[in-house]
C-alpha cells in the first residue's frame, strides 16, 4: 500500500491509463508541495531557532509569530529584478540556478518516507536501486553550484566555484565508501541490498550503533555536502562576499538559497534512513513517516547549531583532513564492517 | 469594484505584493564609519531588526534591497557607492542613517565630505541623529516601510 | 620656537627632550639616535609656521622608556627620508606629503595616502583654499581622480 | 610565467571592517601581494580642529575612534587641558580612568565579535553585542549618548557620576566577568578557531617595533610596554593592574592578550569604583561660559592607552581661543601598515583573519 | 606583567563540543531584546536627541550660534512678544548637521534651549531646518 495505488484507487472512476496518469501527476504535485513547504519551514525554524540561540526573537511582525515572513520573503523574490552580468556565459548562467533545485526535488523523490495512516507508504518512486538514484542525484548540485560560479565571470564567483569544487572532490568519496560499508551489511540480510527501503527495513540494530566511525564520516560529509559553517568555503561570507552565486539576484539566488536549507534537510534525511533506522520505531506501521521526521527535525537543529557556533574552517585544511583522516577512516570502516558481517552474519 | 472583476485581482495582487516588498527588506552591508556599529547595535540582541524581516544582511549588492548608507560618505568613496546603489536590482531603497550623509554632519567645512549622500543616490528615509539610536534607525525602517505601503509622504 | 642649529637640546612644555638639528645634518643624526636604541620612531608631524615648515620627529626607545622629539625646518618643503632606518616612517612620510605638502627626498613610493593623486593643494597647509572646492571621480580602472569640475565628481 | 588574479577587496567588503581597499594578487588561494589603499573615510579632522575651539573639538575626537569614544576625549583633554593651563580635579581624574577602562571593555567586545564573524562565527557576535548595549546602557544614563558620548570637558565632566550610576557600573562588574568567560569559552573551546589562529599572522618582535606597531598586538609579540605603565597619566599609578603579554606573536596571542586586558579593565574599574573621592566635577577656571574664551599656548604632546595602541595627539598653540595644528598618532594607521608584511604569502582565509586581528577602526585610521 | 597562557589545544571534533555546547545552552535564555514599538526601553534622565526651545526663555545672546562645532545654529528674527529678547533673534537649528552634541545646552544662560528624548525624527525628506517656532513643537505638529 502506497500513496501511489491510494490514489489509483481513488482516480480509478477514469479508467486505467487515465487513471494511472492522473495519480502520478497528483504524487508530482503533492511531493512538490510537501518539499516546498518542508523548505519554508525550515528557513522559518533556522530563523527563529538562530535568534533565540543568539538572545533575539526572530520575525514577529507578519502574521502570527512571524509565519508568514517566509511568503512575504517569496513575494520579494519574485518581483526582484533579475540582473544578468554584462560577459555572462548566458546559457549555464540561466539553468545553474535550476539544476541547484531540479537536483533537490528529484532527491526528494527518491527518499523512501514510511508510512503514515490511511495514505500508506509515502515513497514516491521506490526502485530497487535507489541507494544509487539518490547518489547521483546528489552530485547535480555540486556541478549547479560550480557552473554558477565560472558562468558568471565573477572574481569572487570563480573563487567560490574552485573551492566548491576542491571541496566538493574531497569529500565524496569517503562519502561514498561508508556507504558502501552498509550495502555491505545490508545485503547479507536482503536481497535488494541496493535499495533505500529494504536496507532499513532489514536492519538489526541502527547502523549507526554499529558503525560508529562510519556516521561521523557520513556527517562531515552531508555538512560538507550542504556547505555551511564550518564547510561553507565556496560561500564564505567574509571572504568572497557570498561566492559562486555573488552575482546571482532575485529569485535566482532565492534558488541558491532553498538550496543551501534543502540541502540540509536532504542530509538529515539521509543520515536519518541510512544510519538512525530511518523510518524504523514502534508502531512504525502506522508511524513510520513521524519517526522520519522526528529523526531528521533532531539531525537538523544539530546541524543548525553547528553552523551557528563553528568558524569557518581553512579550504586547504578541509582537504587535507578528507584526504588524510576521512578517506582512511572510511576504509577502516569498510573493513571493520566486513569483518563484523563475516564473523556475526548481521 | 465588484469582486470577482479583473480590477479586484490586480489590486489584491498588488497589495500583496506590496506587503511582500514592505515587510522583508534585506539590506546591503554598508558600514561606513561611526554608525556602522550602531547598524551593527540594531541587528545585535538588543533591538533586532529581524523582527521586522529585515534579518539578512547581505553581502553582495545583487541580493539586498536596501542600503542604509551609515556613516560619513568622503567623495573619495562617493564613486564607489553610486556603483554598488547601481548594482543592486529593482526595487531598491536608500536610507541615509546620521547627519553626515544627510548635509555633512560634524564635517560639514571639510573639504574631502560629501555633502549629503542625496547628491550621489536617491534617498527614501533620513534618520538624523550623531549617531542615531539603534531605535531611530528602527523608526526609520518603520517608515520606509510605510512609505513603500504609500501610508506617508513625510 | 627658535631654531637651535647646535643639536643641543631643550626641553618642552611636556617635559620631553627637544633635538633641534639643521636639515642637512638629520639623516645622520637619526642614525646616530638609531644606534642609540631608538628603535621606535612614534610620530612625524609637520607644522605650517607660515614661513617655513616644521617637521618634528617622535623617537622612542622601548626597552629603557626613553622619549624624545628631533625638530628641524624647512623653507621649500624638502626633508631626506628616514624609511630606511625605521619602516614605520614609509606610511607617516606618505600622510605628510599627502596633507602637508611635505617631500621626503628618498622615500622609494612617495605617493599621496589619503587624497588622490591629482588632488591640488595640500590641505593642511595654512594657504590652503577651502572655498575652491574640489570633486573626486573613479575612471573605468577603478583609480580615483580630482577634479574642479562639479558635474563630473561627488 | 605565472599569472596572478588580480583582486580587489574592498572598499566596501566585509572583511575590511569598514573601508579599505586592498589590491591583491592571488596565486589561486595564496595572496602573492598585497596594497593597502586607505583614504575612504578621510574627514580632514586634522582641518577642523584648527577651524574649531578647544572644547568643541572633542566633537571630532569623539569620532575618531568610533567605538571607544571616551579613551579619544581623555587622549584628547590629556594634551588639551596642558596647553589651556587647566587643571582637572582629583575626583574627574578617577571618573576618567572608569569611563577609560568601560570604553575599553565596550572596544574590545566590538572586536570580539567582529572577529567571529571574519572566521565565520555567527553567533559571539551577538553576545559580545549585548554585552557592549550594557555598557552603553552605562554611558546613556551618566551623560545622554549611547556612542559619541561627549562627556568629558576641559577641566572636568559635563555631568558627576552619581550613586545610581555607581551601583549600574558595580551590577554591570557583577555580571560581565562571569559572561566574558562564557564568549571567551566559545572561542578557545573550538578546535577549529583554534587552529585557524594558531601560528597564523606571526609577528617578530623586531618587526613591530620597526613598523611602530603599538597596543595589544606589539604585547602579543613580546614586549612589554603600556603607555599606561610606562608614563603613566591619569591615576593609573593609583591603580593596581597587569600588563598581559605573549611571546607567540601570531593571532591567537592577539586574541588572548585582548581578552586577558578586558579582565584587567574589569580588575581596574574594581579598585577605581571603590576610590573614588568626592569633590567638584570640574574646574571653576572652565566654567561653562568660558567655553568659547580658553586661550592656549606652548605645545604639548601627550600620549596615552587607547585600546587599539599608544594614541598621541599632538597641539601646537598660538595663542589663540582655537589650536594652531593638531596631530593625531592614530594606532591603527601603524598598525595596518604591518598587514602587508604578515599577509604576504598566506592564503586569502587567513589574510581575512589577519585583518581582522588587527582591530581596523577607520575613524581613526583616515581620520 | 604577566603573560597569557595559550589554552590547551582541545581534541578535533570533540574539542568542538564545548563551544556547540555552551551556544545550544543559550537556547533557554531569556532572550534580551526590547520589543521596541510596543514595549519602549525606559530612558535615562540624561539621553538627549532632539533640540527644543523655549521660546520665553530665550534672551537672543547668540552663545550657541557661537558655540556650535559645525555652526547647525542660526539666529533668525522672528516678530514676537518677548521683554527680555530686545534683538527678536531665535536660534534655528538644522537638524541635518547637528550632532547632538549638547554644547549649546551647556553654555545656555537661561536653559532655553535643552535637549529631550524624542529621537524619532526619521523624514522621507531632506528639510532638516527646525524654525524657532518648530524648536517649540512636538515632532507630530512639525510634521504637519
Amino acid at each position: 500500500m502506497s500513496l501511489y495505488s491510494t490514489l489509483l484507487g481513488f482516480f480509478s472512476f477514469l479508467g486505467y491509463p487515465l487513471s494511472n496518469a492522473a495519480a502520478y501527476l497528483f504524487e508530482s504535485i503533492f511531493l512538490l508541495l510537501a518539499a516546498s513547504l518542508s523548505l519554508v519551514f525550515m528557513i522559518y525554524l533556522f530563523r527563529k531557532y538562530m535568534a533565540r540561540v543568539q538572545l533575539r526573537i526572530g520575525p514577529n511582525r507578519v502574521g502570527k509569530f512571524g509565519l508568514l515572513q517566509l511568503i512575504a520573503d517569496v513575494f520579494k523574490l519574485v518581483q526582484k529584478e533579475s540582473l544578468f552580468p554584462k560577459n555572462r556565459d548566458d546559457l549555464p548562467y540561466r539553468i545553474a540556478p535550476v539544476m541547484v533545485i531540479i537536483g533537490l526535488m528529484l532527491a526528494f523523490a527518491v527518499i523512501p518516507y514510511g508510512s503514515f495512516f490511511y495514505f500508506g507508504s509515502l515513497t514516491v518512486s521506490d526502485t530497487g536501486v535507489s541507494v544509487i538514484l539518490l547518489f547521483a542525484i546528489l552530485s547535480i548540485m555540486p556541478i549547479g553550484e560550480v557552473l554558477a560560479g565560472i558562468s558568471s565571470r565573477n572574481k569572487y564567483a570563480l573563487l567560490g566555484a574552485l573551492r566548491a569544487v576542491a571541496k566538493d572532490i574531497s569529500f565524496e568519496i569517503p562519502m561514498m565508501i561508508s556507504v558502501l560499508a552498509i550495502i555491505m551489511m545490508a545485503s547479507a540480510r536482503t536481497s535488494a541490498p541496493l535499495s533505500i527501503d529494504s536496507i532499513v527495513v532489514t536492519e538489526v540494530l541502527p547502523y549507526g550503533i554499529l558503525q560508529p566511525i562510519g556516521i561521523s564520516v557520513f556527517l562531515v560529509a552531508m555538512i560538507a555536502r550542504a556547505s555551511y559553517s564550518p564547510f561553507d568555503m565556496g560561500e564564505s561570507d567574509s571572504e568572497l562576499i557570498t561566492g559562486f552565486s555573488t552575482e546571482y539576484s532575485g529569485m535566482r539566488f532565492g534558488m541558491f538559497y532553498a538550496g543551501l536549507f534543502g540541502s540540509i534537510l536532504l542530509g538529515s534525511f539521509v543520515v536519518s534512513l541510512f544510519y538512525l533506522g530511518g523510518f524504523n520505531g514502534p508502531f512504525s506501521g502506522d508511524l513510520g513517516a513521524v519517526w522520519l521526521g522526528i529523526k531528521a527535525l533532531i539531525l537538523v537543529i544539530i546541524s543548525f547549531t553547528v553552523w551557528l557556533s563553528m568558524p569557518r574552517i581553512r579550504i586547504d585544511k578541509f582537504v587535507n583532513f578528507g584526504w588524510k583522516y576521512l578517506l582512511p577512516l572510511a576504509m577502516i570502516n569498510l573493513v571493520i564492517s566486513g569483518a563484523l558481517t563475516l564473523m556475526t552474519g548481521w | 469594484m465588484k469582486s470577482g472583476e479583473p480590477g479586484a485581482l490586480v489590486t489584491t495582487l498588488e497589495k500583496a505584493l506590496t506587503w511582500g516588498r514592505s515587510n522583508s527588506i534585506w539590506p546591503l552591508t554598508m558600514g561606513l564609519a561611526c554608525c556602522a556599529i550602531e547598524m551593527m547595535g540594531t541587528q545585535a540582541s538588543q533591538l533586532d531588526i529581524s523582527r521586522f524581516g529585515s534579518e539578512i544582511f547581505r553581502n553582495s549588492p545583487r541580493q539586498s534591497d536596501l542600503m542604509i548608507v551609515a556613516g560619513t560618505v568622503t567623495k573619495k568613496m562617493a564613486p564607489r557607492l553610486k556603483r554598488l546603489y547601481d548594482e543592486m536590482p529593482f526595487p531598491k531603497y536608500v536610507i541615509a542613517m546620521g547627519v553626515c550623509v544627510i548635509q555633512g554632519g560634524p564635517y560639514v567645512h571639510g573639504y574631502s565630505v560629501v555633502l549629503g549622500v542625496d547628491r550621489v543616490v536617491p534617498v527614501d528615509v533620513y534618520v538624523p541623529g550623531c549617531p542615531p539610536t539603534p531605535e531611530a534607525l528602527t523608526y526609520g525602517i518603520m517608515t520606509l516601510q510605510k512609505k513603500i505601503r504609500g501610508e506617508t509622504d513625510r | 620656537m627658535t631654531a637651535d642649529d647646535s643639536g643641543q637640546p631643550n626641553r618642552g612644555k611636556d617635559g620631553r627632550t627637544i633635538f633641534n638639528v639643521d636639515r642637512d645634518k638629520l639623516l645622520e643624526f637619526m642614525k646616530g639616535m638609531k644606534e642609540k636604541g631608538y628603535d621606535h620612531l612614534s610620530l612625524i608631524t609637520g607644522v605650517d609656521r607660515k614661513d617655513f615648515i616644521e617637521v618634528v620627529y617622535h623617537l622612542h626607545a622601548v626597552e629603557r622608556n626613553e622619549y624624545v622629539v628631533v625638530k628641524t625646518t624647512t623653507n621649500n618643503g624638502v626633508v631626506p627620508s628616514v624609511t630606511s632606518l625605521w619602516s614605520s616612517a614609509k606610511w607617516e612620510e606618505r600622510e605628510q606629503y599627502d596633507l602637508m605638502g611635505i617631500k621626503f627626498e628618498g622615500h622609494e613610493n612617495l605617493k599621496r595616502i589619503f587624497l588622490p593623486e591629482s588632488w591640488v593643494g595640500h590641505p593642511l597647509r595654512k594657504d590652503y583654499d577651502l572655498g575652491n572646492v574640489q570633486y573626486i571621480n573613479m575612471d573605468s580602472d577603478g583609480e580615483d581622480y580630482a577634479t574642479f569640475d562639479e558635474g563630473d565628481g561627488w | 610565467m605565472q599569472d596572478f588574479i588580480e583582486i580587489n577587496f574592498g572598499p566596501q567588503h566585509p572583511s575590511t571592517h569598514g573601508v579599505l581597499r586592498l589590491k591583491a594578487k592571488l596565486d589561486g588561494e595564496i595572496v602573492k601581494e598585497i596594497e593597502p589603499v586607505i583614504g575612504y573615510l578621510h574627514r580632514n579632522a586634522e582641518k577642523l580642529c584648527e577651524m574649531t575651539f578647544y572644547a568643541d573639538n572633542l566633537v571630532y575626537f569623539d569620532r575618531m575612534d568610533y567605538v571607544a569614544s571616551m579613551l579619544m576625549e581623555s587622549g584628547y583633554l590629556e594634551a588639551a587641558e596642558k596647553i589651556l593651563n587647566i587643571v582637572p580635579p582629583e575626583r574627574v581624574l578617577w571618573i576618567r580612568v572608569i569611563m577609560n577602562e568601560l570604553s575599553r571593555i565596550a572596544s574590545h567586545l566590538v572586536w570580539a565579535g567582529a572577529f567571529g564573524l571574519d572566521l565565520g562565527m555567527l553567533t559571539p557576535f551577538f553576545y559580545c553585542f549585548a554585552e557592549r548595549d550594557k555598557v552603553l546602557e552605562v554611558f546613556t544614563e551618566i551623560c545622554g549618548s549611547r556612542q559619541e558620548t561627549n562627556y568629558m570637558s576641559i577641566g572636568g565632566v559635563y555631568q558627576d557620576i552619581t550613586p545610581g550610576i555607581v551601583d549600574h557600573i558595580e551590577a554591570f562588574l557583577e555580571s560581565f566577568p562571569k559572561r566574558l568567560e562564557e564568549i571567551y569559552k566559545i572561542f578557545v573551546g573550538n578546535d577549529v578557531f583554534i587552529s585557524r589562529n594558531k601560528g597564523i599572522g606571526v609577528m617578530s618582535r623586531e618587526v613591530a617595533i620597526d613598523y611602530g606597531v603599538t597596543g595589544p598586538m606589539l604585547r602579543a609579540s613580546g614586549v612589554n610596554y603600556d603607555v599606561r605603565k610606562a608614563e603613566p597619566y591619569l591615576v593609573y599609578d593609583k591603580l593596581n593592574f597587569e600588563v598581559p603579554v605573549s611571546y607567540k606573536g601570531d593571532n591567537l596571542a592577539r586574541f588572548l592578550v585582548r581578552f586577558e586586558e578586558m579582565r584587567q579593565s574589569v580588575h581596574i574599574l574594581k579598585q577605581a569604583i571603590r576610590k573614588i573621592p568626592d569633590g567638584p566635577f570640574f574646574n571653576p577656571k572652565a566654567k561653562k561660559s568660558m567655553m568659547i574664551r580658553l586661550r592656549g599656548d606652548g605645545e604639548y604632546y601627550a600620549r596615552t592607552e587607547s585600546s587599539k595602541g599608544e594614541f598621541g595627539v599632538y597641539i601646537v598653540a598660538d595663542g589663540g581661543v582655537k589650536p594652531y595644528r593638531v596631530h593625531v598618532r592614530s594606532p591603527t594607521f601603524k598598525n595596518l601598515s604591518v598587514v602587508q608584511e604578515l599577509a604576504k604569502d598566506q592564503m586569502i582565509a587567513d589574510m581575512v583573519a589577519i585583518l581582522g586581528s588587527v582591530d581596523l577602526v577607520f575613524g581613526e585610521v583616515d581620520r | 606583567m604577566i603573560e597569557v597562557k595559550e589554552p590547551r589545544r582541545p581534541i578535533p571534533i570533540i574539542g568542538s563540543l564545548k563551544g556547540m555546547l555552551i551556544v545550544g545552552k543559550h537556547l533557554f535564555r531569556k532572550p534580551v531584546t526590547v520589543q521596541y514599538p510596543e514595549v519602549r526601553q525606559e530612558l535615562p534622565k540624561r539621553f538627549r536627541f532632539r533640540i527644543f526651545l523655549n521660546l520665553d526663555e530665550c534672551v537672543g545672546c547668540t552663545l550657541c550660534e557661537q558655540v556650535c562645532p559645525n555652526g547647525s545654529i542660526h539666529m533668525q528674527s522672528v516678530e514676537r512678544e518677548n521683554p527680555r529678547n530686545k534683538r527678536k533673534i531665535y536660534p534655528d537649528v538644522n537638524f541635518g548637521t547637528c550632532t547632538v552634541c549638547r554644547n549649546c545646552e551647556e553654555i545656555c544662560p537661561t536653559d532655553a534651549i535643552y535637549l529631550t528624548h524624542v529621537f524619532e525624527t526619521s523624514r522621507t525628506r531632506n528639510s532638516f531646518t527646525y524654525s524657532p517656532e518648530e524648536l517649540a513643537m512636538n515632532e507630530d505638529e512639525v510634521k504637519k
